[in-house]
């Protein structure tokens, strides 16, 4: 992996993200109503003209657009998100605060969901057609279909019938107060979350198991007289394992925006959470910093993949064509 | 929403020559064991749909004071909700809801990816570039986040979070279009063309658009299903369809407080939901061995 | 004395429309320090018969019938277990494709290394053996080839490489299915000129698959040409050449471009094409295009017989043949 | 009716410039075969390339019927496209897969003004008749056709706009031996009736002496050696030339049997690195010091029309 080729892939990263903050500005600057009215509720309609001149002025809303995106991002490149109209705490905080919530909720789930699908999908594609075949994929299919917010419903009701257990009740406990209180918080949810994730996982490593078995270098790995369990890990699930590597990655990149609903359910105060909330109480300093940062995380996370993608894979990693 | 979303990458290869003029692309889908099943499937959704659309049974919006959280019976084959409405009426209007969002959603990201991809992949170029770089943008957020601040950004309504929808699926087609555009760019069939002085749009038009349509087909099957996930998802949230207009992912929030006792108030929508990504997803599959020249047997 | 034997082979693919007999009845034996050049068209079932011998049919196929014999051992009757020993250890081939047939993941010592571990040579041993298996096959450097990877190498390397690992356990029988088709000629003299030196220094019985009649030319002391999943003919290399027994042979020779005619008339060719597997005639398979077929031939399929130095199956002995301007 | 003068087509990639042409000229008279013979990367199908106006060159003209293809556009094009037409290697992939045969054929028809309606469909019978397929293959697909098949389909494309040149690049290399030999007869007797002026590109030495008049060699971009088909092939000069007649295996044990043995060693160089000098040395058996520092002109021989690129003959 040569220098220039990761300087070229840090500015294009760079781009995106500029042009992420493009998108996130104009798109929630649409959102209805303007700031002085989510402020002042129903009172803004009788502010006379010169008092939401000055208001205006205050909160920056009489720049030309342009300028307040400078001004906006500016902000933004010393680390400053704005303040929360609702609660006056800045969002820096409360994203602080709501980050590791979502984190661990999202490593949870993969490190429940890899192993299994990962394991699945390499016993569906073992014998493709076969029995197991069928029955694996049908089991993802329906894990797939399944919407999130059934399963977390259920396992909500479930848990409250058959253990008296509340998740949503109470306070949250973090991974610093206690570890087992914290699990017993976040194992469940991150299971909801798993039960997609898994067949995600089983559907890919299926479909690159199968096409890696085809390969002509496993017929040269048979024709030595390798142990078919040599064949199938050391060249099969070796060569599968890049594509299946891709996808976990942008899997969690994808998780680190889509735990929302489990949160909502589940009444864990994660950036989800955060966001939604944001949303409901038209606190766009809140949406615009969460948006930032997941897209952001995102970005990262892709080119965190792409990187362990060229470390895998030796094609990747020279620009020599000769030994 | 889940964070599943199918994969854009071109999972699919372009058209194989062996496939070419055999028999039609519906015949060989219903062929196919999965595809025939999605097709049932998705065929018994869209009746129902229709049927509520003449009120073939129940009001949906009717309270029946004699019966609130009542089991499936006689008058209500699948029950009562919390108000007494009928859920067999709320279904179907909610799967027509769905549909609405999905097949719109859907339309607009196709049309409006698709060209994108495929005029940029056939004239590269600067309007690659461009369209490369935005899609790049666009492919930063989440799908369900980026879905998300759309929909807040846009407001309720069920246009609204069709529009947000599309957004999100644009990119995704410029990808899948711009891919095999690429391929079948430089195939020698193209390059024949070019020797024998075709005109550039005679090339994209008959030889290339032909050819592409194949993986472009089998994303639409995908992105459907990803749309009824998403719209149901947001209703569940509060941010898509607005009550007391019937919606499945508003159904099974509604149910939640009176889950497991009502069980037929979350499972049928819930039920709804899930045949119709079967169904949608078995299509994709169905299209997909269709298509690809590795499952066509000698 | 024969090492390789193959008898009566018979071999299907599995379709929608049922099995279909891609290596109807192959018999063949190869003496130690003997090329045997396996001739034929895309479809006569060559490839087929080369995996057959190794055990790596793909999918959907499998071996019906017959046996084959390796040092009198029959591979067919061995269990999964004592057949993967074979495999590599007694029996090895090499490819088509170069590109293609190396894992990309790996380096090129840690794919012949496995391979030597797979049959107990272990540690310091299979290092060893690595190295000097890629020396055998004339590359420089061996060490620095061991430690690249296949996408570092050229076309020409990758073959060597993959005759190195073929060779480094000293089988006794080497399946060649066509390892020079996807190489430039010069490259493909080389890999000829190697296979060859190899045969002789240890004494090798090779089956070697090609459509290239020059190929066989050059490297085979007998050939057998196959047609429709049989052999139709199989002789000494100078005998086929000079004087066919089988009329495809005869009119493969035929049909291509002599190297020494001062005057260039057209080729002669074949005509028609071959049998659809899925409904082949009683009699003969190469009876509706040939130009020697006599009305007996339609009838029933002919089972080889031996005339002159060859094994021909054909009903129409040389004497009687037409020549082909009588006939054309 | 081919003029290439110079002719270089370089491309820029990530390791560097890769000169797939470096100045190549011939001349091919109408009426005329020239085989143009090489290894992969020598740069026989990117010269096809240029030939058909698929490439422009980087430097150097080409002209064919006086048409400067590096220049051409509009109706010059137009007329350059109805002049010289090329026939793929691989028949499966150069003809649409979703289109019927005579779909095909029409279409060239049609773009062209040439006919249309029930003369179309009467010209695609003829077309089809021309290249010995019979009319009822029009209405088949081209994964319905044998190989041999669709490569008559392929030149029936080409002679669609009745071009006075064919580009043949490598049409039989895909083909069943069996099958090559059909081909080879049908592209002689098309030349004899239309009077064609071919370019027929191949690694075959077998195929190329059998239909050409004049052979050139390339290596590494240059044309090397260039003459008559049997001063090129029975009798080379050039120590390429000679390495590639004992390197390609005929079908003859006797001729095999009296071979030296002696191999080439070493293969060819990286097109975007060349050696200096000539560019053959590293792997040439008499290479002396010159030949390492000065690349040599190609050079008219005595022995009549032959050119030939070496200090040592």
């Amino acid at each position: 992996m040569s220098l220039r080729y990761l300087a070229g892939r840090v500015a294009g990263m760079a781009g995106t993200l500029l042009g992420v903050a493009v998108v996130v500005f104009v798109v929630l600057r649409a959102l209805p109503g303007d700031t002085i009215t989510a402020k002042l509720g129903t009172q803004a309609a009788t502010l006379t003209a010169e008092q939401r001149a000055a208001l205006r002025h205050f909160y920056g809303l009489d720049a030309s657009p342009v300028t307040q995106f400078f001004r906006w991002f500016g902000g933004l490149l010393r680390g400053d998100l704005g303040v929360s109209i609702d609660t006056g705490v800045p969002v820096t905080h409360l994203i602080g605060d709501a980050l590791p919530v979502t984190v661990e909720l999202a490593v949870l789930a993969m490190v429940i969901a890899v192993p299994i699908g990962v394991l699945f999908g390499m016993l569906a594609a073992s014998r493709p057609g076969g029995a197991r075949d069928f029955s694996v994929q049908g089991v993802g299919l329906l894990g797939l279909a399944l919407p999130e917010f059934v399963v977390a419903t259920v396992t909500v009701a479930w848990l409250a019938s058959a253990f008296a257990y509340s998740p949503s009740a109470g306070t949250y406990v973090s991974l610093g107060d206690s570890f087992s209180g914290n699990l017993r918080q976040m194992l469940y949810p991150a299971l909801v979350l798993a039960v997609g994730l898994a067949a995600t996982v089983m559907r890919t490593t299926r479909s690159a198991y199968l096409e890696a078995a085809g390969s002509d270098f496993v017929r040269t790995a048979r024709g030595k007289g390798l142990t078919e369990a040599r064949v199938r890990f050391r060249h099969i699930l070796h060569n599968a394992g890049i594509p299946i590597v891709t996808m976990v990655g942008i899997q969690f990149g994808y998780l680190l925006g889509g735990t929302l609903i489990v949160e909502q359910v589940f009444a864990l105060p994660g950036l989800g959470r955060l966001l939604l909330d944001g949303i409901l109480h038209q606190d766009y300093a809140i949406v615009q910093g969460v948006t930032l940062l997941v897209a952001a995380a995102f970005v990262v996370v892709n080119f965190a993949v792409d990187l362990v993608y060229r470390l895998l894979d030796p094609r990747t990693r020279s620009e020599g064509r000769r030994a | 929403m889940t964070q599943e979303m199918p994969p854009a990458a071109a999972a699919v290869v372009p058209a194989a020559p062996r496939t070419a003029g055999q028999p039609s692309l519906p015949r060989r889908i219903l062929a196919d064991r999965n595809g025939l099943i999605g097709v049932v499937l998705i065929g018994a959704l869209a009746l129902i749909a229709l049927a509520s659309l003449v009120h073939l049974g129940q009001d949906p919006l009717a309270q029946h004071q004699s019966g609130q959280l009542a089991g499936p019976s006689g008058a209500h084959w699948l029950g009562t909700d919390q108000f007494g409405r009928d859920i067999a009426a709320r279904v179907a209007a909610g799967i027509f809801a769905s549909l609405r969002v999905a097949l719109v959603s859907v339309a607009l990201a196709t049309v409006i990816g698709g060209l994108l991809g495929v005029l940029s992949g056939f004239a590269g170029g600067i309007l690659d570039a461009v369209v490369g770089r935005l899609t790049d943008v666009l492919f930063a957020f989440p799908a369900t986040l980026l879905a998300l601040a759309l929909v807040a950004a846009l407001g309720h309504g069920w246009f609204n979070t069709a529009v947000a929808i599309a957004v999100v699926y644009t990119p995704i087609f410029v990808r899948v279009a711009r891919g095999p555009v690429l391929t079948v760019r430089e195939s020698e069939y193209v390059r024949a063309g070019r020797v024998l002085g075709f005109s550039r749009s005679r090339l994209l038009f008959r030889h290339v658009l032909p050819n592409v349509s194949a993986p472009i087909a089998v994303q639409v099957a995908l992105a459907l299903s990803w749309a009824i996930l998403t719209e149901a998802g947001l209703s569940f949230l509060g941010l898509g369809t607005q009550p007391p207009n019937p919606s499945l992912g508003l159904m099974v929030a509604d149910s939640r407080n009176f889950f497991p006792d009502a069980w037929w108030t979350l499972l049928f929508p819930a039920l709804a939901v899930v045949v119709a990504v079967v169904g949608l997803n078995l299509i994709g599959d169905g299209l997909r061995n269709a298509l690809d020249p590795r499952t066509v047997r000698r | 004395m024969s090492v390789l034997e193959i008898v009566d082979l018979h071999a299907v693919v599995a379709t929608d429309g049922g099995e279909l007999p891609v290596v109807r009845g192959i018999s063949l034996s190869i003496d130690a320090g003997e090329i045997v050049g396996l001739v034929g068209e895309s479809g006569s079932g060559k490839s087929f018969t080369a995996l057959s011998v190794l055990g790596l049919l793909p999918d959907g196929a499998r071996v019906s019938g017959g046996r084959i014999l390796v040092d009198g051992e029959d591979l067919l009757s061995l269990r999964a277990a004592e057949r993967r020993t074979r495999r590599g250890g007694t029996v090895a081939m090499i490819y088509q494709d170069p590109m293609t047939a190396l894992n990309p993941l790996m380096t090129v010592g840690a794919q012949i290394a496995e391979g030597l571990r797979a049959h107990g040579v272990d540690g310091a041993e299979a290092k060893k053996r690595t190295l000097a298996a890629i020396e055998e096959v004339g590359l420089p450097r061996p060490e620095r080839i061991a430690r690249s990877y296949p996408h570092r190498l050229s076309g020409g390397q990758r073959q060597r490489v993959v005759i190195a690992s073929a060779l480094a356990l000293r089988p006794k029988v080497l399946i060649a299915d066509e390892p020079t088709t996807a190489l430039d000629v010069t490259i493909q003299q080389q890999i000829l000129a190697l296979v060859d030196e190899l045969r002789v220094a240890h004494d090798l019985a090779v089956l070697w698959i090609t459509h290239d009649l020059g190929v066989v030319a050059r490297i085979a002391n007998r050939v057998a040409v196959m047609y429709a999943g049989r052999i139709a003919e199989a002789a000494p290399t100078r005998s086929l050449f000079a004087a066919p027994q089988h009329p495809y042979s005869a009119a493969l020779l035929a049909s291509i471009p002599s190297p020494t005619d001062t005057v260039r008339g057209p080729l002669p060719q074949i005509g028609g094409a071959p049998p659809d597997l899925t409904a082949l005639p009683p009699g003969c398979p190469f009876e509706p295009r040939c130009a020697q077929r006599e009305p007996g031939c339609a009838a029933t399929e002919p089972d080889p017989v031996h005339r002159g130095d060859a094994d021909t199956a054909c009903f129409v002995p040389r004497e009687r043949w037409t020549t082909a301007e009588e006939a054309g | 009716m081919i003029e290439v003068t110079e002719a270089a087509r370089h491309y820029r990639t990530s390791d560097g410039v890769v000169r797939a042409v470096d100045g190549v000229s011939f001349v091919v008279a109408e009426g005329e075969t020239l085989g143009l013979v090489g290894e992969s990367g020598c740069g026989k199908s990117t010269t096809a390339k240029l030939l058909v106006a698929l490439e422009r060159p980087t430097a150097g003209t080409i002209l064919v019927d006086g048409i400067d293809v590096a220049t051409a556009r509009g109706a010059e094009l137009r007329r350059l496209r109805r002049t010289i037409q090329l026939v793929f290697q691989d028949p499966y992939a150069s003809l649409n897969p979703r289109r019927r045969i005579a779909a095909t054929l029409a279409e060239v028809l049609a773009v062209h003004d040439l006919a249309r309606g029930a003369a179309a469909t009467r010209r695609v019978g003829e077309l089809l008749e021309m290249v010995g397929l019979p009319a009822s293959v029009g209405e088949r697909y081209p994964h319905q056709l044998s190989g041999g098949q669709r490569q008559r389909v392929g030149i029936a494309r080409a002679l669609a706009v009745e071009p006075r040149v064919l580009v043949l690049d490598e049409p039989v290399s895909a083909l069943d031996v069996s099958v090559r030999a059909e081909v080879m007869n049908l592209l002689v007797s098309l030349r004899a009736s239309l009077g064609l002026t071919y370019l027929f590109i191949s690694h075959d030495l077998g195929m190329v002496r059998h239909l050409c008049d004049r052979i050139a060699v390339m290596y590494l971009g240059k044309v090397v050696e260039a003459g008559g088909w049997r001063q090129v092939s029975d009798d080379p000069l050039h120590p390429y030339t000679r390495s590639l007649h004992d390197a390609v295996p005929v079908a003859d044990p006797t001729v095999e049997s009296g071979r030296s043995g002696r191999t080439l060693t070493g293969e060819v160089p990286d097109p975007a690195a060349p050696p200096p000098g000539c560019r053959f040395h590293p792997r040439c058996p008499i290479a002396e010091d010159r030949c390492r520092t000065t690349e040599p002109p190609l050079l008219a021989q005595p022995d009549g029309d032959r050119l030939v690129a070496c200090h040592l003959v």
